[in-house]
């Protein structure tokens, strides 16, 4: 089966060539590697590239989404099949602004300043969530017709949750 | 002798002081909220009490269920720890009523210190340095131009109903007093209808500077030595370290008079420290005092070899000092970093959420003060530090790189942290020359922001090692179509191909 | 200047090694044998390569494989770590031929030092205090009675020849010389066929203390105060301590003394351990000297406040001492206590295995070294030690109060460890007042086995624990048998009763 | 269901009378505990008693068989349902002696001492193993006759695995 990798939100071909216990060999777009990669915790990758040593550590954000920490900085893989290419097919390619309001984290309702129905400008403050003692606001980015409030003030929130919707 | 401490409070301070207790044999009661049950100072404590819901104002900050819990697990001494109800002067007036040792000054010293007002003025009764400036508003545009050749420039000019910026001015020069001042006023008086101004020295490269105090019961003070806080954001201390870099041993010597004289000035007792700016020249003045534990009181533990917590229960049980003044020496440099669950490269927003994994480094020279453990759930209603990482070197240039190394193999995964924040700060060359001043986190944001700094080897490798995760993922995932196990593809493509090598 | 070290050594003090050099800004090459690709230093080096099969005989002691790996890496030096090669002189030897730098003494300083004889006679020759005996064997009756006399009461009197305690004969009293060397050599005759004997100085309560030496190449060298390392079994050291209970200034200052004196003797370069064998009059004896970093080595680091690992690596780049003798000294407290993974109920046997948690006692005072991590499956090929806990305190009584706690909140599970029996050597009173002898364990067996201290409460309330757990892996494991998620009555328990209780 | 559990070799009667989230009632015996019991990571539970706190962390050796570690001491608790009560009562109560050797840790083979058919006396040596540079010899308590031997020198085996059967 032929896959792709996305990282950092670039497409490259990659292909395993060979495997002896945790020695692999793996093609990724014109680069062959010979790795001793060895998963030595649930999650936690040691690969040895020509002596030297990288420790890896995966969060799965899908089965196919990986988060791969590599100590300085975090990198977005995402592995690429004939499904997930349909489905990025019929997104169009173009990103479209969420119909949602969501928090990147968990915390809790302080305030919710709109009603459902009500039309918004772009930039208006929608909601303000608190978490750990800091409050933000959020707001709307274009000017959106507010469809649907799925909390109410004092609501303990998670992250990425929806909390307000619109048309 | 206290047998039984009550620590009202929760985090690594908790377990810091149950750990001084356990050294003494003296017992440890926890208290916790419902959302803290799975926390660590509950599992660590000899007994633990629910003292209510989630939030701190139902919880850690009611006063009658402490005293309540105190009494009823029979802890003869309560231990409050830093935040909360560390620096409420009912609170240590009430364990007093009840009977129970407050771990902590009276309620005068802290109602002293408390107050901006009445503590400038007891400083200055004490013959400690403060800010010069008026306490007045004035008026009178000649008496202004007065106080300001008092007081010496620079100086900063403000609008007494100010607020924002408008009727404020920076006077450097000379020449320009009469001119700032007058502009002052009437920016003043057209913004809030009031020209009135106070008038303030203006510390041009403010370092924050404190010094670590301990008093007994029977007058007896000592200090333990400064510790430079001057990297901060928010006025939030990030990074601590002692000695001062920028520290002389005469300067040292009078700071820490005034240091003991301040709290001397409120007849302390107890563990405390007294803040002060401080410039390039050394000139220093006092902020404020706290009057409990500081969250970066372990460099000290490292750097004078004393354990402050120790002390602090010594103090409490009516005992004497342990230490004169020059049995006390400060023996190599110890940093501090705080550990945050937050998005350093998003305005240091909190990030909670469950830890999966977490490693500390350990090692020569490393203390760790943490609660924080692998599954743990770091609850949204607290403040988001996850651990204290402190360590001790010979020397400073020893301590960074110390730090540096910890930091790099300090790993946690599942939340966002500020590991790698800190380890830039590390590196600029400003932090390890020493003379950095309060505003160097903002003089240095383009040096302290997250880069991509992994090479294209690199991140390849990440992607194959994804990938080599997805498939054996699949593979295990696969349902088995006639019964038996599933077949590994990834499994069998091992074994096939060990078969054509050989 | 060194750049990249080779580290020619395994578990945790491969990591302390690699920590220096980090903290030095040094590359650190990890070799590994084939059971050892998931071992932490392995992880935590930045290069790793794989040197053989498990049998330390043919991955860490092949000189060959290793000399090889330097040179592919680039490493300009090898840290041996102690054990393994570390004191293989063929090993110092060949790695200057190749143009790599050991970071150890030279083939002469280990040669003349590995061999008791050779020792013995430099050390005598530089004035260094020895067991009193004789080095040749005796076998006129008179002679041996003068020799007695000269050494002194009292002595052992051994066969030549001998073994397994035949022929041998302790004398305490002086009317008992003449019938005891008699007596041991007509044994002798009658089990060997040989009647010569040794006579040696019987050292009766044996205390073993170690000095820690620094010494460069240009002739300098220094000694870093003692060791107390009396706890043991099996002549294995078990808990170290410094400084040590028994010492008092004046020998302390004749021992150091005479360590310098000891390691100058072969021109030493490097750190290294000189032992003396000490009664309870502060008798010394010089007993060996060990020729590379020792395992007990942070405990001195703790309390002089010197990196040994960093001076080390100066040395070998032939920097000079950054230290005078008088710029040294000793700061408190500090206890080493080995954590094994053994059975010591039975025996010390080893008890490797898979470690399902691990759990460090962390905060003020602590240090570990360890390479263990969760799910860690402890080799069978290798030593067992999985840590070494040190503890610094303010003073001895500190420091045993800390190690209590630090031993208390050590978690480790999936393997039997020492840590219980470690905890009960802190209770033991013999060794709270500190005047234990190499004899401390055997005198103590009863005190230091494993008690049954749990109260019947308690192991009701573990009972029931265990019974909470099964209900929920029963409803859990249930099979759905409509398809559904399997209904969990342990769960329904829960929903009913509070219910009913509404 | 009625159960009872075997506390370091003696039996109670368990039961769980109510239970609220973490707060559960249970009668041990004829005594009643109040507890609040909860599992804060995976086999270490925290429970509290009347304030008091205690960890135990356990360690299944089977379903029903625990070992639990109280800090100072392990405790070894078996759940005793109906199944198990059968099983013992067809066992007749006596422990046998073991008809294999085995050993408690993993190791490495030596030594063989025997061959199969051979008798051999009480106190004799059957197996040498080492474990971490250690060697432990391994003896009949009794005289038996050796039916088969599972292993080879230079094996390495498990803990608890037989090596050698006898008769």
């Amino acid at each position: 089966m032929s896959y792709e990798v996305n990282i950092n939100g670039e497409d490259r071909k990659i292909e395993i060539l060979s495997r002896e216990g945790n020695k692999i060999q793996a093609r990724i777009g014109e680069k062959t590697y010979d790795l001793d990669l060895m998963e030595v915790e649930p999650g936690i990758y040691s690969v040895l590239y020509q002596g030297e040593n990288f420790n890896f550590e995966l969060n799965a954000r899908s089965p196919k989404k990986y988060i791969v920490d590599t100590t300085d900085e975090k990198i977005e893989v995402e592995i690429v099949d004939a499904e997930s290419r349909y489905a990025r097919s019929r997104k169009g390619g173009e990103e479209e602004d969420a119909n949602f309001i969501s928090t990147p984290m968990p915390g809790q309702v302080v305030k919710i300043l709109v009603e459902e129905g009500q039309k918004l400008k772009g930039g208006e403050t929608v909601i303000i969530v608190s978490a750990m003692k800091m409050e933000s606001e959020y707001k709307v980015v274009k000017d959106r017709t507010v469809k649907e409030i799925l909390v109410k003030e004092g609501d303990n929130i998670d992250g990425d949750q929806p909390l307000v919707t619109f048309e | 002798m206290i047998k039984k401490i009550l620590i009202a409070n929760r985090g690594e301070i908790a377990i810091r002081v149950m750990n001084s207790c356990r050294e003494m044999g003296i017992l440890s009661v926890a208290v916790y909220s419902e959302a803290d049950r799975n926390s660590l100072h509950v599992r660590y404590a000899d007994e633990a009490y629910c003292i209510g819901p989630a939030p701190s104002n139902q919880s850690y900050l009611d006063l009658e269920k402490i005293i309540e819990t105190a009494k009823k697990s029979g802890a003869d001494a309560i231990h409050p720890g830093y935040g909360f109800l560390s620096e409420n002067a009912a609170f240590s007036e009430r364990c007093k009523k009840e009977g129970i040792i407050f771990i902590g000054p009276d309620a005068h010293a802290i109602n002293t210190m408390g107050d901006k007002i009445t503590a400038r003025k007891t400083m200055l009764a004490a013959g400690v340095p403060v800010v010069p400036g008026t306490t007045e508003p004035i008026v009178d545009l000649d008496e202004a131009v007065k106080t300001i050749v008092e007081i010496g420039l620079p100086v900063m000019v403000k609008a007494s109903a100010g607020g924002g910026g408008k009727g404020m001015r920076l006077v450097e020069k000379e020449e320009d007093i009469l001119s700032s001042v007058k502009a002052a006023k009437s920016e003043a008086l057209a913004a809030f209808g009031n020209d009135a101004v106070y008038i303030e020295k203006y510390i041009n490269s403010p370092h924050h500077i404190e010094f670590q105090i301990l008093a007994d019961q029977h007058g007896n003070c000592i200090h333990l030595f400064e510790r430079e806080c001057s990297v901060q954001r928010r006025h939030q201390k990030v990074v601590e370290e002692t000695p001062s870099p920028i520290m002389t041993p005469e300067v040292r010597e009078e700071m820490g008079r005034h240091a003991v004289a301040a709290a001397k000035a409120v007849n302390y007792a107890g563990a405390g420290t007294i803040e002060f700016i401080t410039d390039d020249q050394l000139n220093y003045y006092f902020l404020e005092m706290n009057t409990r534990l500081q969250v970066e009181h372990p460099i000290t533990e490292q750097v004078v070899g004393v354990d402050l917590v120790r002390e602090q229960i010594n103090i409490a049980n009516g005992e004497k000092l342990r230490y004169r003044q020059e049995d006390l020496s400060q023996h190599g440099h110890a940093i501090e970093t705080r550990i945050y669950a937050e998005d350093t490269d998003n305005n240091f927003m909190p990030s909670p959420g469950k830890i999966n994994h977490i490693h500390f480094p350990l090692g020569a020279g490393v203390r760790h003060d943490t609660y924080a453990y692998n599954g743990y759930e770091i609850p949204i209603y607290y403040d988001p530090m996850i651990s204290k990482l402190v360590v001790w070197g010979n020397n400073r240039e020893e301590a960074i790189g110390r730090m540096k190394r910890a930091l790099g193999s300090y790993k946690i995964s599942g939340v966002k942290t500020s590991i790698p924040f800190l380890s830039r700060i590390m590196d600029v060359p400003d932090f390890k020359k020493g003379g950095y001043t309060t505003h160097f986190i903002q003089n240095h944001t383009e040096a302290l922001k997250s880069k991509d700094s992994c090479s294209e080897e690199c991140s390849d490798l990440a992607a194959i090692t994804a990938f080599v995760d997805f498939l054996k993922k699949q593979e295990r995932a696969k349902p088995a179509s006639n019964g038996k196990a599933p077949a590994s593809q990834w499994k069998a493509f091992g074994r096939k191909k060990a078969v054509t090598r050989l």
